[in-house]
């Protein structure tokens, strides 16, 4: 393997600005859409006292989700050791940062009071997963921080393995709080499964994987420069073995859960009968997000071309926003079983009578926020590729020896 | 009134002539000094629209020194902006009625004085612990950053720690302004804040004559604000002219 | 959280010491001082206390709605007004609510029953377990509640309430009692009329206000209360009792 | 233009604040000193509030000196019908102080801005 040489992101000023720009419109556009939110109070969206998490949570979770899954080509080559890895580990840090950062300001921009952020930061819950989370996501940040700065100045280099491997860990932690934030709802039918946690890490794996190739292709064909086949060909084997192991996750969840006859309502209203619920389920999650994807990469003939590669992960990701939505709202419009055994008939707070699904429609302004939290994600990558030293000059097969290991 | 009162009455006309004065001499100074040859740093625009879109970059975003050393742009950024912010929130003691914009966004700023304090730390562990910066930093460099220190962790400690009176401080400065001596009210005797006020005026005083004057001094660097046309247009200054006649 | 709140009582306590040295203390300056009404709990609330109710769901009439608008009037929910431009539908979900009526079948037997539902006060409330900043806590007579101030609005505890017993202010609020401060953005519940509580009362509004002697309230603690006899007396369950919450509120005939 | 520039960023010559701002027609306006000394009230009244804030709400003790029910009681004024002026409105108590030193009041997007009856707090 020669040495690779790592050089700011040099399209011309006009592209780049136009770049921005563009962005710029979606930040400014989802910026109004939280000051309406926060001025006239949560009424303006689709959220009510039954689906109490929306739109806003579904962009959030996908994106810290696929923060943490970005960071794994990074590790990959730190702490296992493959060394085609490691010449794209700048990259995959700085993606895991910019989506973290994305994803967090949509989480808290939809608090009731985002002005309290301080006290979130300063009192605190020891119980709480979720207040586990508020130092988990500020330590990645600081972690993946020193962890890009060891691979990037020459004088921390040999930290960098030692960086990998805390980094590494503490992404499999962080992911795991996030599996956890549904796992520990032990109210709800949907949720309150220990296996929501690892199923959070796999998704992780493929959601940033999904992003990291696309935000690669993009910024090397804008920029000339070349990216191997060989190179191209593992990361999408390795997009496909994790969509794989999502829909094992998938699989086993439905079915350990349907082997419960407490669950069988419930899995009954996601498989069958919940409408849009289901639709969004198998035609959403199951064939665009995972069959479809997993048939593009896995085929002899369109595994090969970068545009099916392209369409590939522009699928894993729609099918990451549309589990997010099935898991986040699916598992909140179903009733709860406040008596069991019995059948709710009147109810003076939408408490599912005669079994009946709740009530929820997304509003506008919950889009533009989570839109605006992608836009920030994006900014923030774009960004840093152009002013500091992120990207190889080149990828191709002879520079980074995709199979050397 | 109280002495002290009178005291800080006396020191903050001063401070403001002298601040005001000396900082339109060197103005004056910078605007009439020649600059005779044509040395932008290249690459450089060869627009003046371009001019200006570069001064505002390395104003806003301190480009040049983000390439030159990202540490020392990372703390030194940080710690203007942070200030920048600092001193906007700080409108609401000299404006009446006060803009909506300050008082919205005040309980935000408010924290980035810690962020500025951090700035200013970094800067000054970069004086003591860089080998090269260390043998080149002269005492007026640590005076600056320990004043700014001074001012940064006092304003911190009336925010964060011991509240003072601030309406009898806004009072005070509004009537200063208003050269209004009759109703004015007495300067809260708290040493914070004392300090606070006593290291501005320290600061406003000794600002025309120190390093400070980069901030002025920026926009009149030839090496920044010339446009890349020496072959397209002969660059020549007044007297200059007069010896080629 | 209380120990939070003791260091700061600590800290308090020495800042206004400072304070008081170094001033000069007028005469008559505590004049408001210690004029508080009769009743008013001086004391902090102890765990010697376990406040609880008993609802005897045979007793509640079948449409009555008496218990939620009285306490809807005394906790001033009633003041609140739809937003202009609201959709009165959509508005009806998203209004809140700490107590109202369900009337359940029985899925084999068809065996109907009505009741109000409202905060259970768990003894392990999975409110307070998820609340990232302690918010949601528990007081050390059993009242589940929220403390507005420190409440970030994340509904972290509406997610993890079995009961659906929380409310999320969608709206700005501009009008409240004084006893029930509420405003945009902070989750709130069922507070077993916590006022009444350290005034010193002995009832609930939703007590006083049911004409069908369905609604006992007291101290579980006390064997002599009201409360604890009745519920030694009349066979009585909790409502999710296979998560082991064990609830302050007990019902009776379902 | 400087000096319009000036004019515009620092308002225009308003009368200054007065020294009181305790608003005839209150309670607080009969007496001689709130329940501090007016020195001490001027600095540490959000600390006196935000202590008196937690034990009320943790520890359920009400009716203390520092409550804030107790500021809007003595401090709310009557208008000529004898309906309440909330202390948040322009020119009140709470108000004048805050809005010239352009400082929001937390408080009262929850709390009652005028007495409303029902003791307790």
């Amino acid at each position: 393997m020669k040495k690779i040489h790592y050089r700011e992101w040099g399209i011309e000023s006009l592209r780049y600005w136009g770049l921005l720009a563009v962005l710029g419109v979606f930040l400014a556009i989802g910026g109004l859409a939280t000051l309406y939110m926060e001025h006239e109070g949560h009424w303006v969206t689709g959220m009510n006292n039954q689906i109490v998490w929306g739109v806003p949570h579904v962009f959030a979770i996908f994106l810290i989700a696929a923060a943490s899954g970005a960071l794994n080509i990074a590790a990959f080559g730190s702490v296992f050791g493959k060394k085609v890895y490691r010449s794209l580990g700048r990259l995959s840090g700085l993606l895991a940062m910019a989506l973290l950062v994305g994803g967090l300001l949509v989480l808290v921009l939809d608090l009731g009071q985002p002005g309290r952020l301080i006290v979130a930061m300063t009192t605190y819950n020891i119980k709480s997963i979720f207040s586990w989370n508020i130092y988990l996501y500020v330590g990645f940040l600081a972690i993946v921080a020193i962890y890009l700065f060891t691979m990037m100045e020459r004088k921390a280099n040999k930290y960098y393995p030692a960086a990998g491997l805390v980094a590494f860990v503490w992404r499999l932690v962080l992911t795991t709080g996030t599996g956890s934030i549904f796992g520990f709802l032990v109210a709800r039918q949907g949720y309150g499964a220990a296996i929501m946690a690892p199923m959070f890490i796999i998704m992780s794996f493929a959601y940033g994987m999904a992003i990291y190739l696309l935000v690669l292709l993009f910024t090397f064909k804008l920029d000339d420069r070349p990216i191997g086949d060989g190179l191209l060909m593992r990361l999408k084997n390795l997009l496909g073995i994790f969509v794989a192991a999502v829909f094992y996750f998938v699989m086993i969840y439905h079915l350990s859960n349907l082997y419960g006859t407490e669950n069988h309502e419930y899995e009954a209203f996601i498989l069958r009968d919940g409408g849009i619920y289901t639709t969004l389920f198998w035609v959403g999650w199951v064939f665009l997000g995972m069959v479809l994807p997993m048939g593009i990469l896995f085929h002899p003939g369109s595994g090969r071309s970068r545009g099916a590669i392209v369409v590939a992960s522009i699928l894993v990701i729609l099918g990451g926003f549309t589990a997010m939505y099935v898991i986040v709202v699916g598992g909140q419009v179903f009733p709860m079983a406040i008596f069991p055994g019995k059948v709710i008939v009147e109810s003076g707070f939408y408490d599912g009578v005669n079994g009946q699904v709740l009530y929820y429609a997304p509003s506008l302004p919950e889009f533009l926020l989570g839109l605006g939290g992608v836009a920030v994600a994006l900014t923030a990558t774009f960004v840093g590729v152009r002013v500091l030293k992120f990207l190889p000059e080149s990828l191709a097969d002879e520079v980074v020896d995709p199979h050397h290991g | 009134m109280s002495f002290l009162t009178v005291a800080f009455a006396a020191l903050f006309y001063a401070a403001t002539l002298l601040l005001v004065v000396g900082l339109a001499r060197r103005i004056r100074l910078y605007w009439k000094t020649p600059a005779p040859l044509k040395i932008p740093t290249t690459p450089a625009p060869t627009t003046t629209g371009g001019v200006v879109l570069r001064m505002f970059r390395e104003v806003v975003f301190f480009e040049s020194l983000f390439k030159g050393a990202k540490w020392t742009w990372l703390f030194g950024w940080v710690f203007h902006m942070a200030l920048f912010a600092v001193l906007f929130r700080h409108l609401r003691y000299f404006q009446e009625p006060v803009w909506g914009v300050v008082v919205w966004t005040s309980p935000l700023i408010k924290y980035l004085a810690f962020a500025m304090v951090i700035g200013l730390l970094g800067l000054l562990g970069r004086r003591i612990f860089v080998d090269r910066v260390r043998y080149i930093s002269a005492p007026s460099d640590y005076l600056m950053l320990f004043l700014l220190l001074g001012v940064g962790i006092s304003g911190a400690l009336t925010t964060f720690v011991a509240h003072t009176d601030v309406v009898a401080v806004k009072s005070f400065f509004r009537h200063l302004m208003t050269f209004n001596f009759e109703t004015m009210p007495n300067l809260p005797v708290d040493p914070l804040i004392i300090v606070h006020l006593g290291l501005v005026a320290l600061l406003m005083i000794v600002f025309p004559i120190s390093k400070l004057l980069h901030a002025p001094g920026v926009f009149f660097s030839p090496t920044r604000n010339q446009v890349d046309n020496p072959r397209e247009q002969r660059h020549i200054v007044e007297w200059a002219r007069k010896l080629e006649r | 959280m209380s120990q939070d709140i003791d260091q700061e009582r600590r800290q308090f306590v020495s800042v206004a010491g400072l304070a008081a040295a170094a001033t000069v203390v007028a005469p008559g300056a505590f004049l408001l001082d210690g004029s508080a009404e009769a009743g008013s709990r001086r004391e902090p609330a102890v765990d010697k206390v376990r406040y609880g109710m008993f609802i005897d769901t045979t007793k509640c009439a079948d449409g009555c709605t008496e218990c939620v608008t009285a306490c809807e009037k005394e906790n001033g929910i009633d003041l609140l007004r739809m937003p202009e431009g609201a959709d009165p539908e959509e508005w009806d979900r998203q209004r809140p609510r700490w107590m109202r009526t369900v009337k359940v079948k029985d899925r084999l037997t068809g065996r109907v029953s009505n009741l109000p539902m409202m905060c259970q006060h768990c003894e392990h409330p999975p409110c307070v377990d998820v609340c990232p900043t302690g918010a949601s806590f528990r007081r050390a007579d059993g009242i589940v509640m929220v403390d507005r101030h420190i409440c970030i609005g994340c509904r972290y505890c509406m997610m993890a309430c079995p009961y659906k017993a929380r409310s999320f202010i969608h709206e700005n609020v501009d009008q409240q009692l004084s006893i029930a401060p509420r405003g945009k953005g902070c989750v709130e519940s069922c507070n077993f009329c916590v006022h009444r509580r350290d005034n010193g009362e002995n009832t609930t509004a939703c007590q006083d206000a049911c004409s069908h002697g369905a609604i006992v309230f007291g101290d579980l603690n006390d064997s002599n209360s009201e409360v604890s006899k009745v519920l030694r007396e009349k066979d009585n369950t909790q409502l999710r009792a296979d998560l082991k919450l064990n609830t302050s509120v007990r019902y009776c005939g379902i | 233009m400087l000096t319009g520039a000036l004019v515009l960023v620092l308002g225009a010559n308003a009368a200054e604040h007065s020294n009181r701002s305790v608003v005839k027609g209150s309670k607080a306006y009969e007496l001689d000193s709130c329940v501090e000394p007016t020195s001490v009230m001027r600095k540490l009244h959000p600390t006196f509030i935000k202590h008196q804030r937690d034990i009320t709400v943790h520890h359920g003790i009400r009716g203390d000196k520092h409550s804030l029910s107790g500021c809007v009681d003595c401090h709310a004024t009557k208008d000529a019908q004898g309906r309440y002026t909330p202390v948040n409105a322009p020119g009140q108590f709470c108000e004048s102080c805050h809005e010239y030193a352009g400082v929001e009041i937390p408080c009262f997007t929850c709390h009652a801005t005028t007495p409303t009856g029902r003791k307790g707090e």
